[in-house]
């Protein structure tokens, strides 16, 4: 190995650690973003079904300012270098997943889809070499969703909506089912789903209790 | 406190139908992807394995026939290595497809222990042929086929040389038993060191690997040493003392 | 060292490694069954007592095709072998089990027992030194039948069918007393046994709550 | 829980925990055993070679002592269940090969063969169900051979015998050549391996040492 | 070293391993009485109050004899040994003073005392350098007691016996309060304190329950 | 190879002497930094120890007497609890000199751990007294002795008030059995997610202990919400819940 | 819960912690002059033969000054309360009986008793149930001695001391001898024990440089 | 808490995220020099010693660079807070001290003391209060200096250089004998210190190798 080759790796290194430090600054943009997001939503446990939508309204613009974020990200990682760098910002990508949902969930009870959320967050197919939306990305906002709803079925009740926890009920069972398709393998998304039968356990207790003491008329329409 | 129940629940919830077509996408996807996996996975235990074989191969060459010309041997190893070699880049040429695009770096982690085992076999049979060490463009030149260059990055290049360090120790201490094992083992020990001292101060990558290398460096110096001290009670050149000793085992 | 000997030992080396492969396929292949058993059993949670005699009609076919699968398994598995191996695949067999008793309880409220569950899965008498089913795999399978009986429990009542948790309660105290008369190393196994209380005391609850509101008549036959 | 299946468990179960009391009981036997031999070929470092066959004596009824307690492991562990219970003797059984090798080398300068030293410890072909005498173990009490072996080269030079260091570097580095035929993985025994190079080194210096001092007396009188 | 030395240290050694395994046959013992005796008192929450006194005349033996067994415990442990083996019956030890504590309840509705149990266990004063009760396992005990007596409140309930909640509600809080005084370390005892709060919770809603469906017959109805 | 040795050895090597007089120097550094260490860390557990103990006699007055009012044995508690806080504030008194100039920083570890379970207390007592959230400032005033303030940092601050989550949570479960304890868990529920929403977006410095924070919450969610299905069943108001039971329960 | 039990486990939980406190400070105090005697006896690898016994004249009184801070710590532990502490100064106590064996060795070549060391300690029978020397703790003070003497065979050669070597050789072989006898179990003694035999390597090579190049005359006396 | 506490503590949490920064852009270079002495200082060991001080000649312009950045970083510091920041950069200044103590070892065969290196590297009385070197960090230096001596020893041998082992062994046990008067608690450095053992065993061997074969007429010096 000569002086010229050395030199010659030397320079790869020292580009890689100068992107690294450009896309990290990008990402800490996106996580600042998605954890406001998270402050905001964590209202909604303490915040009656009609306060929502003025809730939703603080929440929408800062959604899609993460799309400004995204496509700035997606310019700087080189063509088909999206899964060399994508462990940088995989968690905070989650984040803003959830959240993407979590908002969809509140606004009319439907379930994000994968291309719904890649195009609210400004990942676009024409740069898809650079930044997309993977699966596991997308099904681990899922997840998280299914906690927070777990949590938001028991203040609903709370707050006295008891027909909440219902709705909830049925929105996680369909998605659980759709999990359950899945051939996972033996990693933290498998254990991430394994773990959502306690939240589902306790969306059944809720329901149970509001069913039981005959509280919600919707009880019969499940 | 009274129930101050929402209005009623909105017809329209995500129905499962359409959460099912949803997670079918999915399942065609993750499967493709895990057999994908499945498949890099076991290809590059298979191109470990040649790779640990053909190093292994390489060290037995260098002990046979303790009478025969070290240079010869050397060319005979490499050439026997080189042999080997050549079924890993047989499986790295039908890799290619597996890895077009952005899949190189999706399935990196999957291909890099096996490259790197690769590169430590190639670089070995190298150093006995040449006695230097393999440059990046010499590796990237081996995993040229047909459809082009088996995509190659700078750290498993750098790692799988970190490896050899080890493999060069054991052949520093095995061959001193050989005629001309002492002058061997002194080469050896003057390589390592100069690899190892270009390198430290700028490749930040290594450090986990660079105590293992560093041990090697100081197994192989200590073997100089004993050759040093031993040879010099006696006022004997080297060469004399071999053959002294191998008239003593025989006689 | 003679050339025979070395050829020998080389030989035996080298074996294992193709063999494991060998068996992570099958297991994959039960695994991938055992789930989607689970899958489907985790419907019963939301369906209507008579709607349960058809989601059996879907279980029963998936469970019978595992004895093809552990078949093929235990023929692979070199005599004598069974405990050098059986670390691979005691997860997948145990969720098994528990899926064979669980339908057999939805079938019957009977509980299957050490033999029909061997019988059911394809393992066989002739071929016990390469596979068999141990004791504390078919336990294990108990434990989860009685963890998903709590939580049934819970659910039955929300579906208005308020007998279900005083048949489970009865079910589950018998099989509770017959652990308690085992005598269990400090191994997993008796953790999870001690932690079956969480569960009995769940059911208990459900059935004092039906009880305490007079929902069914048949909590005076328990 | 039917009491007929209770009463079967709860054998089963009682079974194991007894069976490996005696199993411990007959390994606590071999490894006895197996450590006096170990004592007594500690004393060949210090015994002058004349005096080899009487200590060779001591050790011989040692050595065949070990098949007793062998055949009664063997009949004690169930039919197929070797590999269940293996690790509880393999260090004890590691050191038996070990001192037969030893004793071997000591008796005539050969190598004991695996099935030599099968046969010597009274592991028998037809019960291999049982118990067998895997490559690993046997290839690891040659490693522990050489270790000591290079030991002896030092002290039989202490001892005035200056042939036996030669005789020892031949008979090493046949068995060295051997184990360098075999593809072994990175386990225990690849490191111990590894680590064989040093005694070859060691016993080289004594060959050398030897050899110069006998071949120039001008040295010898420094 | 000389032979004296040696015998008398080998001496040592080996008393030690085998103080082990006779500990441990008495432990054992002690272990399965106290397993007995929760198997019996798990009985309870389904035995209609009147029939706890023949219940109890079957526990009052197996109560009893646990003395013996803790006097032949107390008898091998070596005179100044208590620290170095308590480790190995304190689990069994506190399920002991759990089920003493437990009868005690049923019996007469009062709370037995340190000093009594160790009475009742024969854990004698005069050989407190061998055995002797420590506070922390006696708390450890009382907490089982708790958590047993809230499950109770719920199934007195079941079983028509709308007084034992309330008795059980008078006696847990004044036990609870008992427990405020003390100033716990945060080790297991703070933890497991901590979750008395549940219990004491669960059996707080049972009172309410039947006050209010006892108290206003309307309710009842419904 | 001949011996090369260089010349002779330098006659003046480090003399024995010098290096015990420049070890002599560090014995005395080393052993006073390991003392006031030690002295620290022995204060330090004194001030947890006795926080702990506040924390423990602000849980009992809060619970005896179960017919008092929630208003008068609060006032009571929090001042009991200042009463004895006092302890703390005069073993920091005692510490100022320990920690001037730069030992504060140097020392900081085996401050902090006292300080915040101290913050934790004082905060809880501050609670009980005025139902909201003791200011940086106010915590800093407490520690105002003769020679100034005790130095507090906005990172033990954080924590300790992190800390006070877990006993509030244990205060709200323990206080539903109460007359209006109802009422009381919906407040701290209240209080507790508050000062949560507001924190979580801004400090990084808490995610260890946000997890125990978020958990506490929960727990004190639950409580909430039994409470309301129960009182739900039956349409009462709670206050009128509270009086049947008393009754049911007298009688 | 009456007072008085109360008030006497609140006072059993607080006094430990104050009670481990004073017993760490004689730890510490017992730590620093076993530290300083290690440090002391590091010079007897460069003391030529005819300067140790003015070293050993130093070395003397501190040793000596063991016992008043041993005496001190036994007053402390309560009575029967040996095994509850131990843990907090056996290595301290290990290193001071290594220095009290090394320093015997020095003085007369012979082997320090466990009941020499125990008197030289001021670990006293009368205190037995509050202080003693176990066996396993003297014999690491004897490996430890080995470990050092394998050291000092290399240095006294250096030192032109010859016959040392030898007279460490014979030692150590007795000392191995008396340790083989031993039923060690499988713990940290064990190990180190294992890890003798490089020791005994070492000396034995040392002995045989000194025997090739015929520096001694003591050789043959061995 | 109101809005202007919650902005005065997020102001001040701020400014420590951007001194966070700023010191670390200072220790990187301070990191990147140590790195190169290190680099330069590997070459010792295959260095002749008549071409020693020109290899000095490259080290010293880069060790005193060390001062500009040392320099630099201590006027970020806030004064008094040397140690909340410090352990950002103490292995870069262990580095730099070892590299200062080993380069005046290579000059004069002197031990560099604390005050001389301070100066050396630019640490200012003047500006204690933001940065100063502790004991630790130079003694941390030292032993790095002892390991790297060790291995310099073996290598000095090889290159023909017989009376460096002799010099390192006398520089090594003074250093040592310094270390053996400070009461160290059980923390990293005792550790890094209580390893030397090591290292002055291996440079003992070296001196017995060329004592016994009397390769160096310096030996009698000792
Ligand atoms: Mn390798
Ligand atoms: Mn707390």
């Amino acid at each position: 190995m000569d002086a010229a080759d050395l030199y010659r790796i030397n320079d790869l290194l020292d580009n890689d650690v100068e992107l690294r430090e450009k896309i990290k600054e990008q990402v800490t943009e996106l996580d600042k973003k998605a954890r406001t997001m998270v402050g905001l939503l964590n209202k909604v446990h303490s915040t009656p079904s009609d306060a929502i939508p003025a809730l939703l309204d603080f929440l929408n613009p800062v959604l899609l300012s993460c799309q400004e974020t995204i496509i700035a990200l997606a310019m700087i990682i080189p063509k088909n270098q999206f899964w060399r760098w994508k462990d940088m910002w995989s968690n905070s990508l989650r984040t803003a997943v959830f959240a993407a949902a979590f908002i969809q969930y509140l606004s009319d009870r439907t379930l994000v889809s994968l291309n719904q959320v890649a195009k609210i967050l400004g990942i676009k197919e024409e740069s898809k070499d650079r930044l997309t939306l993977p699966a596991e990305d997308y099904l681990h906002g899922l997840i998280s969703l299914v906690n927070e709803l777990s949590r938001l079925a028991v203040n609903a009740v709370t707050l006295g909506n008891f027909d909440e926890p219902i709705r909830i009920s049925i929105f996680v069972k369909d998605l659980f089912a759709g999990f359950s398709m899945l051939n996972l393998k033996n990693d933290t998304l498998r254990r991430r789903f394994d773990s959502l039968k306690y939240d589902i356990r306790k969306i059944e207790e809720v329901v149970y209790d509001v069913s039981l003491r005959k509280l919600s008329p919707a009880i019969n329409t499940q | 406190m009274t129930s101050t129940a929402s209005s009623s629940p909105t017809p329209a919830i995500a129905t499962k139908e359409s959460v099912a077509k949803l997670f079918d996408y999915f399942r065609a996807d993750l499967d493709d992807h895990n057999d994908r996996r499945e498949r890099l996975i076991k290809a590059s235990r298979d191109v470990t394995n040649l790779s640990k074989k053909t190093i292994f191969l390489l060290h037995r060459i260098m002990m046979e026939d303790p009478e025969a010309n070290e240079q010869v041997l050397a060319k005979r190893a490499a050439h026997r290595g080189h042999e080997k070699l050549r079924e890993v880049q047989n499986i790295y040429a039908t890799l290619m497809e597996e890895l077009e695009g952005d899949r190189f770096w999706r399935y990196q982690r999957q291909v890099s222990p096996g490259l790197q085992e690769y590169i430590e076999a190639l670089s070995f049979a190298y150093y006995l042929e040449h006695g230097s060490l393999i440059t990046f463009d010499g590796v990237q030149q081996t995993l040229l086929n047909p459809q082009g260059y088996f995509p190659l990055t700078v750290s498993d290049y750098l790692l799988g040389l970190s490896d050899l360090t080890g493999e060069l120790m054991r052949f520093a201490i095995s061959g001193i038993s050989r005629r001309g094992g002492q002058k061997k083992a002194t080469e050896v020990c003057a390589f390592v060191r100069g690899y190892f001292e270009r390198f430290t101060p700028y490749v930040r990558d290594l450090s986990k690997k660079q105590s293992v290398t560093s041990q090697s460096l100081e197994k192989i110096e200590d073997v100089a040493y004993a050759i040093f001290v031993r040879s010099s009670e006696y006022d004997i050149p080297p060469e004399m003392l071999d053959d002294i000793v191998a008239q003593s085992i025989s006689s």
